[in-house]
């Protein structure tokens, strides 16, 4: 077992329960998404280091990081068009006032 | 120890203290900035693992981006300054114990799944971002593509949302 | 290592200059001893720490700022051989190092809990979504007929026509963008004096102010480096050896950020978010279509 | 040795920086760089270097008389600057919040010069000094009070928690009573035992306040307003209940100025006790911004000594972002009797009304003179009237171009700055040789300036009023309105007068105004030949009332006065900032923070002159 692979993993797992805590504890639209980066980014190191340790030579590697990123960008795009539009209708991105959105 | 394993651990334990941050400070502006610095350390992660080019992005495009989640932060938060020291959590031993069971279960996967054979040496980071760039307009162009446009549609869908429903609705 | 420190020495020396030429060209007045006496000055006195500040975000700043120009200036390349790092990604490392200029106004504006360095602060980050672009998109076009992102390969793919010229519409939108990074008159939006009293700037004083404006002289010259790597044919020019013609080309590009904002008055904060996207944007993608078409025409 | 002094030692490299700090002067000047130009000061050429903010500064620069009024802010200003600091007090003034002046100098260029040479000394001996003493002034105490962040209405001397959410209390200062440029003092004098002041009881009162008047709001459209519940006209929604914005920023005055971290506060108070706290609650009472999103606004005090405005001008506005909601204006002084509660003989009388208007001496004699003229009935040569025109004209470049200079600086357009207010200083005392042979010079600088590029717009479309009849000078002249006391003046008649007009209503139409009129006055020098200060004409033992109007570089001013035996009994003046004043709040609601700055600064305003 590679020492630095196994620390890359371990980084990227401490990243994902932190990012799963803070996705499931905040009451605000704005630190849920960023939980939600939070689990985005460990899926992007636990990717570099799959490509780094195990297919240096695969490119495909890189380019799906390359798709989490977009996928971090869009999440943050659409998360704050969907906040500044509560917000102007109810004033509040607070989750615990957003019955309505539990459909 | 060599430098490579040095710096992953430093850079990784630098991720995570941030990553922890955000979520313990008060200050609404401090914690995106926190977040900030939690994907700067990982950019400076994947440097170390020699991905040159990820990591130069990863770096450039995380300040622009929680740059700018700190403005929204401050728009939208009760108390940006995190002067009253209110509690803004819910269910907190649940998503503690949430996201300490996923720290585990991802621990023990990475430590009993066998990852085969180790490769010791990477390319060159000039070869990687030709590589890549043949990759991308090459054999993954559909998907490289497929991201472009719905980055794009995403784009005019917030700003179709967040815009103010000016006798939208009136007209009916 | 002895590269690393002749070319701090020298980023000193061109900071050096560019505070006389801003001086002089703020002033009227052309003193030689303005900036170190300026500096000696400032050491000396009080650094005053404002009421419930943000006192990491208000510490780290100026030196964030400072560190971002020095990180930058480390991919430009001086001679084929006077460059700290030649990094593979170095024009896309230049991009990296540079977006931390907003995260450290930003914090410069946060930090001291007031007002007017609050204002500045955001105006910074309105005003850079719009030129981020323009600094990225154009550097696009400049790697495109390099065929590459090393700093070194840019300036040799120019041996035989200048960028400025291959590429005159990239090198306006780059030079126009690189003011308003630095932020520059006629775009110093964030430290208007007379709308904000200083803005970002208005709450530091002694030794972090001195650190705030040597990083955001430290910047400017970086950006003029990088003008010249990436338009004007880095060290390449007939006679005089390359470091000489790198250390000429720098320092009259830096002359001309400085000079030409001052016969204008400060743009509007709205119009230059609307030119940015009405006009630079498009004409960006233009160049890129148009470097991209010459690149495949001419062999 | 200064009172400003740094604590330390003077020693080896301490001794270096002070003699770096006598080399580098940076003065905040007060009460603005305006009046120091028009007392023909040039601070520059005197070797220091004028700042924006106090925090940059290391010498204060006292120009003039300080109206009681502004005492305080100067000695705010004065408690910001770094140490070692220094105060250089020009005129005879004696300042009751400030320290003793380190150095005092008579009001002139070269009292000035010496001035500096005694600063530079002072700060090479005394710039560090093993005691001293931390600068104290009542106005820098400041009464800590304990608040909710949620519950502004709570506010208690003592920490502890919330009665109404169990929250703790965060500390706040109590409500300041005057504005300053920053709000926050480096050297704060905790005093937990000051008493309210009235003013703070009232804003404590405010937010209690439940009986504010109540609108009715639809969430998705604030424009739709009304007083009564109902659904709205737009989107068929319920209306939902607001309070109005009149209580909101009352009870914001006391936190806002620093644009303090947990500014979301708000004055919604029917919580009871509920144990989660409700955004939907908290930003409800929010004003709405332009674009609809509930936002917080801050108060933000521009001014009295601000760089971008007229010195003595105290604007604090309410920002909403970068745009500005709201504002109010205060100005120094204003009231002082004219008389005070005497009667004066005439001569003394026309040399206090010269003292007025720092900023346009020459109009305000003129006016106090043919006032007495018209009352005593006498009549002036035609030649005399001729050369006291050439001198009002002089007077209205001069002042033009003292705006053409703040125009520069409000905008960051330096090169217009030095040239205009370098000619502003040669003209505003030459003879009519010396003003002759500027011509050139202004000349270019107007030819220039139609050259700028970005001028336009920058200028085009801001600050735009509507032509109405509260307009005077430049101002109603770029609306279109040829309001001028000058077309009705025989001696203007004589020398072929007309008045220059321009539709547009906008900044760009006032500075078109003002270039032209620069170029007009020349031209009426010329014709009339000679320059000379409106002198007291001995009108002897004379009774009478009399009035008279002057075109003053602002607008008309008016002067009714009533003589007996040779005294002033009576005096009545009536001037054109105080109509402007009231122009500033509609002009720059909804409009940029740069702009409404422009905007207030097209109006040419002089804070001095306004009577109330």
């Amino acid at each position: 077992m590679n020492v630095e692979l196994l620390l890359a993993l371990v980084t990227g797992a401490a990243l994902f329960g932190v990012g799963i805590y803070g996705a499931l504890s905040q009451t605000n639209l704005v630190m849920i998404m960023m939980g939600v980066e939070l689990i985005l980014a460990a899926a992007m190191v636990n990717l570099v280091a799959f490509w780094r340790y195990l297919h240096p030579d695969a490119a495909a590697a890189q380019m799906f990081v390359l798709i989490v990123m977009t996928v971090m960008a869009i999440e943050m795009a659409v998360g704050f068009g969907v906040a500044i539009a509560r917000f102007r209708a109810r004033g509040s991105v607070e989750m615990e006032e957003a019955a309505e959105l539990k459909g | 120890m060599s430098a490579q394993t040095f710096f992953i651990g430093f850079f990784g334990l630098a991720a995570v203290w941030f990553g922890v941050v955000v979520f313990r400070t008060h200050s609404m502006v401090r914690s995106a900035l926190a977040l900030l610095f939690s994907q700067t350390a990982l950019g400076a992660l994947f440097l170390s693992m020699q991905a040159e080019f990820l990591g130069v992005l990863q770096i450039m495009m995380m300040a622009t981006e929680m740059s700018i989640m700190a403005i929204f932060m401050v728009m939208f938060m009760m108390d940006p300054g995190g002067l009253g020291e209110m509690d803004m959590t819910h269910q907190k031993r649940l998503s503690l114990a949430a996201g300490f069971v996923a720290f585990a279960a991802a621990v023990a996967a990475a430590v009993f799944v066998d990852w085969g054979p180790v490769a010791g040496v990477a390319p060159d980071a000039a070869q990687q971002t030709h590589d890549l760039g043949i990759e991308l307009l090459g054999r993954s162009m559909l998907i490289f593509e497929t991201a472009g446009v719905t980055i794009l549609t995403a784009m005019i869908a917030a700003t179709a949302v967040a815009m103010p429903a000016v006798k939208r609705i009136g007209n009916k | 290592m002895t590269t690393v420190l002749v070319l701090l020495l020298l980023l000193a020396a061109g900071t050096y200059l560019v505070a006389v030429l801003e001086a002089w060209t703020a002033s009227g007045r052309f003193r030689l001893a303005g900036p170190v006496v300026a500096g000696i000055a400032l050491l000396g006195r009080e650094f005053i720490v404002p009421r419930k500040p943000d006192r990491i975000f208000f510490e780290v700043a100026p030196v964030l700022l400072l560190l971002s120009a020095l990180l930058a200036a480390a991919v430009v390349p001086l001679t084929p051989d006077l460059i700290i790092t030649d990094l593979a990604t170095g024009a896309l490392f230049i991009n990296a190092a540079l977006v931390y200029v907003l995260v450290a106004l930003l914090m410069a504006g946060w930090g001291p809990n007031g007002a007017y360095a609050m204002i500045g602060g955001w105006r910074f980050l309105g005003q850079l979504i719009a030129y981020a672009m323009l600094i990225v998109m154009p550097i696009t076009a400049v790697v495109m007929r390099a065929e590459s992102l090393l700093t070194t390969r840019i300036v040799a793919s120019q041996a035989g026509l200048w960028n400025i010229v291959y590429q005159p519409l990239g090198f306006m939108l780059f030079f126009v963008a690189a003011m308003a990074l630095a932020f520059l008159p006629p775009f110093d939006l964030p430290t208007a004096k007379a709308e904000l009293a200083g803005g970002v700037e208005a709450e530091y004083s002694g030794v972090r102010l001195a650190i705030f404006r040597l990083g955001r002289l430290a910047l400017i010259v970086t950006l003029a480096a990088a003008a010249v790597v990436f338009y004007l044919g880095g060290w390449q020019g007939p006679w005089l050896p390359p470091w000489a013609w790198s250390a000429i080309k720098i320092l009259a590009v830096c002359a001309t950020m400085l000079l030409a904002g001052r016969a204008m008055p400060r743009v509007r904060d709205a119009d230059l978010l609307h030119w940015c996207w009405i006009l630079g944007i498009p004409l960006a993608l233009l160049n890129i279509f148009l470097v991209g078409l010459l690149v495949l025409v001419l062999p | 040795m200064i009172a400003g002094a740094r604590q330390g030692k003077l020693s080896g490299l301490r001794r270096l920086t002070a003699l770096a700090m006598a080399r580098d002067l940076r003065a905040f000047i007060v009460p603005g760089a305006d009046i120091a130009r028009a007392h023909g000061l040039d601070i520059e050429a005197a070797g220091m270097q004028v700042v924006a903010s106090p925090r940059h500064a290391s010498v204060l620069l006292v120009v003039g008389v300080i109206p009681p009024a502004l005492r305080e802010a100067a000695a705010v200003i004065y408690a910001q600057m770094m140490r070692p600091r220094a105060l250089f007090v020009l005129g005879p003034d004696e300042l009751d919040q400030l320290p003793e002046a380190d150095i005092r100098e008579d009001l002139s260029q070269q009292d000035l010069i010496r001035g500096v040479r005694r600063l530079r000394s002072a700060f090479a001996e005394g710039a560090f000094r093993p005691d001293v003493a931390d600068f104290d002034a009542p106005v820098l105490h400041v009464r800590i009070q304990y608040t909710c962040p949620m519950h502004p209405e709570v506010v208690q001397d003592e920490p502890g928690s919330c009665p109404k959410c169990g929250m703790n209390l965060v500390a706040r200062e109590a409500p300041a009573t005057a504005g300053h440029t920053h709000a926050d003092q480096p050297e704060l004098i905790v005093d937990a035992d000051t008493h309210a002041t009235p003013a703070q009881d009232h804003a404590a009162q405010h937010g209690m306040n439940h009986d504010a008047p109540a609108e009715y709001t639809c969430p998705m459209h604030p424009e739709v307003v009304q007083n009564e519940p109902g659904s709205c006209p737009e989107c068929g929604m319920n209306l939902e209940l607001r309070e109005t914005k009149g209580t909101k920023s009352h009870e914001d005055a006391g936190i806002s100025p620093d644009s303090d971290h947990s500014s979301m506060d708000h004055n919604h108070m029917d919580h009871g006790d509920m144990a989660f706290m409700s955004m939907v609650g908290v930003t409800k009472d929010l004003p709405r911004s332009s674009d609809g999103l509930p936002m917080d606004w801050i108060d933000v005090p521009f001014g009295p000594f601000f760089p971008g405005l007229p010195g003595g001008l105290l604007l604090t506005l309410t920002l909403d972002g970068d745009t500005v909601a709201g504002s109010s204006v205060q100005t120094p002084g204003g009231n002082e009797e004219l008389l005070q509660h005497s009667a004066l003989d005439a001569g003394s009388f026309i040399e206090r009304l010269a003292k007025v208007e720092p900023l346009a001496p020459v109009s305000y004699r003129l006016l106090a003179c043919r006032a007495t003229e018209n009352a005593a009935g006498v009549e002036v040569p035609a030649a005399t009237a001729c050369a006291r025109v050439g001198a009002l004209e002089r007077e209205r470049i001069a002042s033009h171009l003292g705006w053409l200079a703040l125009f520069g600086q409000q905008t960051g357009f330096d090169w217009l700055q030095r040239c205009a207010a370098s000619l502003q200083l040669k003209v505003q005392n030459a003879g009519i040789r010396q003003v002759l042979a500027l011509k050139p010079d202004i000349a270019f600088l107007i030819k220039r300036l139609h050259r700028t590029p970005l001028l336009k717009s920058r200028t085009a479309g801001v600050g735009r009023l509507a032509p109405n009849a509260a307009l005077r000078g430049p101002v109603a002249r770029a609306a279109g309105i040829g309001n001028d006391a000058r077309s009705t003046d025989p001696s203007y008649a004589a020398l072929g007068f007309t008045p220059v007009c321009r539709e547009g209503c906008d900044a760009l139409a006032r500075l078109q105004v003002r270039v032209e009129e620069i170029t007009h006055g020349l031209a009426l020098i010329v014709a009339a030949g000679a320059i000379e200060l409106p002198a007291p004409i001995n009108i002897g033992e004379a009774s009478g009332a009399g009035e008279a109007a002057v075109e003053t570089p602002r607008g008309v001013a008016r002067l009714r006065l009533t003589l007996e035996k040779g005294r002033v009994t009576a005096a009545q003046l009536e001037t054109p900032s105080t109509l402007h004043l009231a122009l500033i709040d509609p002009l720059i609601k909804q409009l940029a923070l740069g702009d409404a700055l422009l905007a207030i600064g097209s109006l040419d305003l002089a804070p001095w002159e306004v009577r109330q």
